[in-house]
């Protein structure tokens, strides 16, 4: 493992504040500030940043509806987000957008997408750029076990592979596509009778691996061997990041599919932030106080991001019609 | 009789048919919800509740939770309606349309005219449209015009919980594809609704206010909005016919026409983006078959040529509101009235 | 082989059928009296017609633009086939549908498709007829290689496998989709470097084989076992057939991109008939004057039937507007 | 200047681009033709020629064929457009849009709205449109009205070999994703086109001919139709406007607008079938902004509501005619003399 303690501690402190954003989200949502709907990452940390810290600002990554969590991982501005979740004209899309849809190419974020399935073929065209221009970037999409079975899942698979292009399918197995379980919406069952993603990605062409998606480690250690065969021209792969939301399919959803058992089990043993500590403590990479200094900082971040969102005027409405496209006579 | 809800009323309709038809199913993401997972079965019925206790009702064989694969289930819906069932298709949203598309209007609407009159295709697809929700601009479209302009489909659109149930029922007994589109807005909204089965024409515009003095022809949710601008102009002492078509194909022109002819002026309000719109089409048909009755210009309310903007301040502007319904009322009026004058 | 004589006869006939139907086709589409566009089957008889003879009147297929050769494996007329391609009111579709739209409910034919990937979804849902309506059917997707890539192809799988239904996915390889090659669209490649389409389909969970597309009798095994799965509940199969055409990817293609061996290969080597014939006379299954017979019977019957389309009438012009809706105000 | 086919025109465009401009990059299926194959590798350039050579010139690494999977490959056009490239994808036939409609409704077209106006996605989309080739149903659509009405696109149908040019450098110059639309009988129709490159504006209209007494508005291979008709008119003394658009969107409404105010009559020639069609579009603007310009109804003149029809005799009925545009014509021009007699 080449992780530094900077990496981290970053990692670390881009991880709590997924966590701090999306439990503030529900809060702030359920408070009635927030409009629209909202899909939280909460659980899944360990997915998004595992991937992200192998990445620059250079890298593209596309994701989904459940998009904050890869925003933060990609390291976007949580102010600008949170002024885009709460509809401000200061926000990323400046409040065009919304919690689904944002976007900051400054940082490789290619945006957020309500289509299920909609940015994979976006991201092999990112791929595709990448691999033209000759930069050494990748391109990274973010998809869900639901998103698996769309057909532009595949179909960008097989246009990654023919073409040979630096970009890598992360496939988020949370075990639900809304409320319709994974054992049952995925029909390919690997030997031991569980939904077989992997193999799937691994029947199109790729290297595919299946990693523990609360595990920091796993996550990056599989994303690092993936980029580095990306950037050395030797083309796409899959990765299955089998993890599980903390809360439902959007702020409000009661979860009737799911067990008690279940959801107590998840907060109990599958806390990626609680596996990290645990892990770098252990190892003694990083010591309580350090990440108990990130908490701190990150509890003000997200506190500080919520206060000027709820100050930040909303759009003018002259803004209705303004950039739909560069320009139009 | 007994106030139900849109949503109940498009439940009744479902539960009845299926109940007076075995070849009837549905099918789509989440129908019921909570197949393969921890916790129950029917956790959903839909993710705004529309087709809840179906399942238990019915079963999962004809109460089909679908991977998430739109062009894969609406093409089953298509292949199912050519072999002796009567699928009720779930689009969730209507935005979605995109990656089902051709099963719609390749296939399904072709399918009779390719072969040669051979063939029916008794399937519908049920769809959510409509802007306020704050769903932003993939979650929040009309599109009833895509479909419209499609030879082999018909396209309904209630406006209210009485026409839902009976323009439903009527979907599920006809033997051509049907694309039923509901707004997401109207499903808590309450009317009288008869417990038993009816059905409604397609066809057969609905007039909610009569008058002499204006016609204004409104779709779907949009029919509330002309409703409260022509109340506020009666109250002035300009009466208004607002004109329900409930389907946009086949649409009712018969009824519009008649109308203009008795008032000779004509506003039309629509949820669609302007280009290529129903507005559009209306006005269109109008300017051709009316228009030695036309006093006046035809003005038309739609939302502006954008995306749906996630923000409420955005949001609110976009869709056509009473008030611009009225304005384009009062631009009509006096511009008939300078006419007449000149 | 539980195929009886009667059966092999007819077999050879619904291949001599093809094949004659096709290069007659070929003739009067170059003469100019047949409009629009026309893609052959020949070459790829023993694949439609191996899967047809394990079918009845009662069960499905759902065809391409490539369609001439399912639609007579299936057993329709050819007289209604052929007074469809020459456009005539007769014809199998009033005229209205041409070539690559041929369809004949009452042989269980759903329809040839132009869009490419258009069909498996609607075999998944003959399927899901005959599920639900017990009556014991199967349904058959006729995909090309080129089709096996279209996204469509993939979501009917898998649906099909989540809900275990009868539906039987005959991918036809004949190495291209127009002018591109298979060994170039296909990303996933086997341990031979081959395209592997029956790998792709067994990833997507369903039992899948690859058999020479040439030998009937190979194919004919293969969809009795798949055939025979399906009506017991066993869900969906996929079955590869490695075949070749014979002629361009539409008449009037130069075929620029195939060598002049490969062409030579094709015809000397890989001829269904030929290779039927061989089989059946060394195992005595059926003598040289039974086929031969065949052949004269089969002359005939297109010969009448170009006669008949040629001497039939176009639709009247009243016809356009006829039979767009069951019922329509 | 030279003679140059609409198919000779579209390449050069695409190469002086190319040649140009490294970043434009071709995609599409068999835009080469030929790749794994054991013959040659530009054996295509496309299904009707129109790319051909282009592999030659530029490399397969920016002259691309793809797998058959629209989704995928116009959905990553969209993101090497916003990712630095200025991808032009092919479409074959237009009617295959079903299948790839989300990422050009709901990805390309909307990024720059939905983000804020922080991206801008520069991706010309060519695909060929049209009826007359005896495609059947699913090969002979004309569709524009489809991409006309969503907003983030701009809409592009060349008449004639020189727009077809100087359009195309334009979309491909552009930095909005551009819907190019091809006539495909249009293919072999010359005009004469300058060797350098040029570009046409967006919402410019052509005039191909010029009168008093009457405005036809019409698109793409329709134009011919027009023309014909108006100089049948002509000779006998009925001068008209022929008014070719160019683009669909954005629309050149004011020069349709001031030549109805100056003839007062109207016909709109539109291959599309007629509901929510540009003919409809076209004739509400007018009947809302030039109503008092106009003497007699505004006339369309459109494919029938059905699908596209194989046989000759009946697909030859469905593609508006020179005839049927002069019927239309003698009917707005006798409906306006009975008005002025009256
Ligand atoms: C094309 C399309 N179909 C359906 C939906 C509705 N929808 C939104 S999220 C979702 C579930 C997605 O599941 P998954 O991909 O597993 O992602 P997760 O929510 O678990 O992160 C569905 C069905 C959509 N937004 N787009
Ligand atoms: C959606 C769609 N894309 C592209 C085409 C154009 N097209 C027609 S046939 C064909 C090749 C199909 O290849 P394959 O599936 O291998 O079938 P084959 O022609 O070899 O029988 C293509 C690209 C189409 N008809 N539909
Ligand atoms: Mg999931
Ligand atoms: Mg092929």
């Amino acid at each position: 493992m080449q992780l530094s303690r900077e990496q981290l501690i970053e990692a670390y402190r881009r991880m709590r504040r997924i966590r701090d954003f999306e439990e503030r989200v529900q809060a702030e949502f359920s408070n009635g500030r927030i409009p629209g709907f909202c899909h939280l990452y909460a659980g899944q940390e360990a997915s998004g940043v595992g991937i992200c810290m192998n990445l620059t600002d250079d890298d593209y990554i596309s994701s989904t509806h459940r998009g904050h969590g890869h925003c933060i991982a990609k390291d976007c501005s949580i102010e600008g987000m949170m002024l885009e979740i709460f509809a401000r004209e200061g926000g990323l899309c400046r409040g065009k957008g919304g919690s689904m849809h944002i976007a900051d190419y400054s940082k490789g974020m290619l945006g957020a997408n309500a289509i299920v399935g909609g940015n994979p073929p976006i991201v092999v065209g990112a791929a595709l750029s990448a691999k033209t221009l000759k930069n050494g970037r990748v391109a990274v999409s973010f998809a869900g076990d639901g998103a698996a079975n769309q057909g532009t899942t595949f179909e960008a698979m097989n246009l990654a592979v023919v073409l040979k292009l630096p970009a890598i399918f992360v496939i988020e197995n949370n075990g639900y596509g809304e409320g319709t379980g994974v054992a049952y919406h995925v029909g390919a069952k690997g030997a031991d009778g569980k939904p077989d993603l992997a193999g799937r990605a691994r029947g199109m062409g790729m290297p595919a691996v299946n990693v523990d998606g609360a595990d920091f480690f796993a996550v990056y250690e599989a994303m690092r061997e993936a980029t580095e065969r990306a950037r050395a021209g030797g083309g796409p792969s899959a990765i299955v990041t089998e993890c599980l939301r903390f809360y439902g399919h959007f702020v409000g959803d009661p979860q009737l599919y799911r067990s008690k058992e279940e959801l107590a089990d998840v907060r109990a043993n599958r806390d990626p932030l609680k596996i990290f500590r645990a892990r770098v403590s252990e190892a003694r990479l990083l010591d309580e106080a350090q990440l108990d200094a990130v908490d701190a900082e990150v509890a003000r971040e997200v506190d500080a991001a919520v206060r000027t969102a709820e100050a930040a005027p909303f759009p003018d409405v002259r803004e209705l019609e303004t950039d739909v496209y560069v320009s139009y006579v | 009789m007994p106030k139900k809800s849109y949503r109940q009323a498009i439940n009744e309709a479902i539960a009845q048919e299926m109940r007076r038809d075995p070849t009837v199913i549905i099918m789509g993401e989440d129908v019921a919800g909570g197949f393969g997972g921890s916790g129950e079965q029917d956790a959903y019925g839909g993710v705004f509740g529309v087709t809840k206790g179906l399942l238990g009702q019915f079963g999962a064989e004809r109460v089909i939770d679908t991977p998430i694969t739109e062009a894969g289930f609406v093409g089953a819906a298509a292949g199912a309606a050519a072999t002796g069932l009567r699928p009720v298709v779930e689009l969730m949203f209507v935005d979605f349309v995109g990656v089902c598309f051709d099963q719609i209007y390749n296939q399904a609407a072709k399918f009779r005219y390719m072969f040669g009159g051979k063939v029916k295709t008794p399937m519908v697809l049920r769809s959510m449209v409509g802007a306020g929700f704050r769903g932003a601009a993939q979650h929040s479209q009309f599109l009833a015009p895509i479909f419209t302009s499609v030879p082999g489909l018909k396209v309904v659109m209630p406006s209210n919980a009485y026409d839902a149930k009976g323009l439903l029922i009527q979907a599920i007994r006809d033997d051509d594809p049907v694309i039923f589109l509901e707004h997401k807005f109207l499903y808590d909204t309450e009317a009288d609704v008869p417990d038993e089965p009816y059905t409604i024409k397609f066809g057969e515009a609905a007039f909610t206010r009569e008058g002499d003095d204006l016609t204004i022809v409104a779709f779907s949710r949009m029919v509330q909005m002309a409703n409260q601008a022509a109340d506020v102009l009666a109250k002035e002492g300009v009466s208004s016919d607002v004109i329900d078509p409930r389907t946009s194909s086949p649409l009712d022109i018969a009824a519009i026409v008649e109308s203009v002819e008795r008032t000779g002026r004509l506003v039309i309000v629509d949820e669609s983006t302007p280009r290529c719109s129903l507005a559009a089409d209306v006005a269109a048909l109008v300017a051709d078959r009316a228009f030695h009755a036309l006093k006046a210009p035809i003005k038309t309310v739609t939302a502006p040529h954008t995306p749906v903007p996630f923000a409420p301040t955005l949001e609110d502007a976009y869709i056509p509101s009473a008030e611009k319904v009225e304005a384009a009322a009062r631009a009509v009026l006096a511009s008939s009235a300078r006419a007449a004058a000149e």
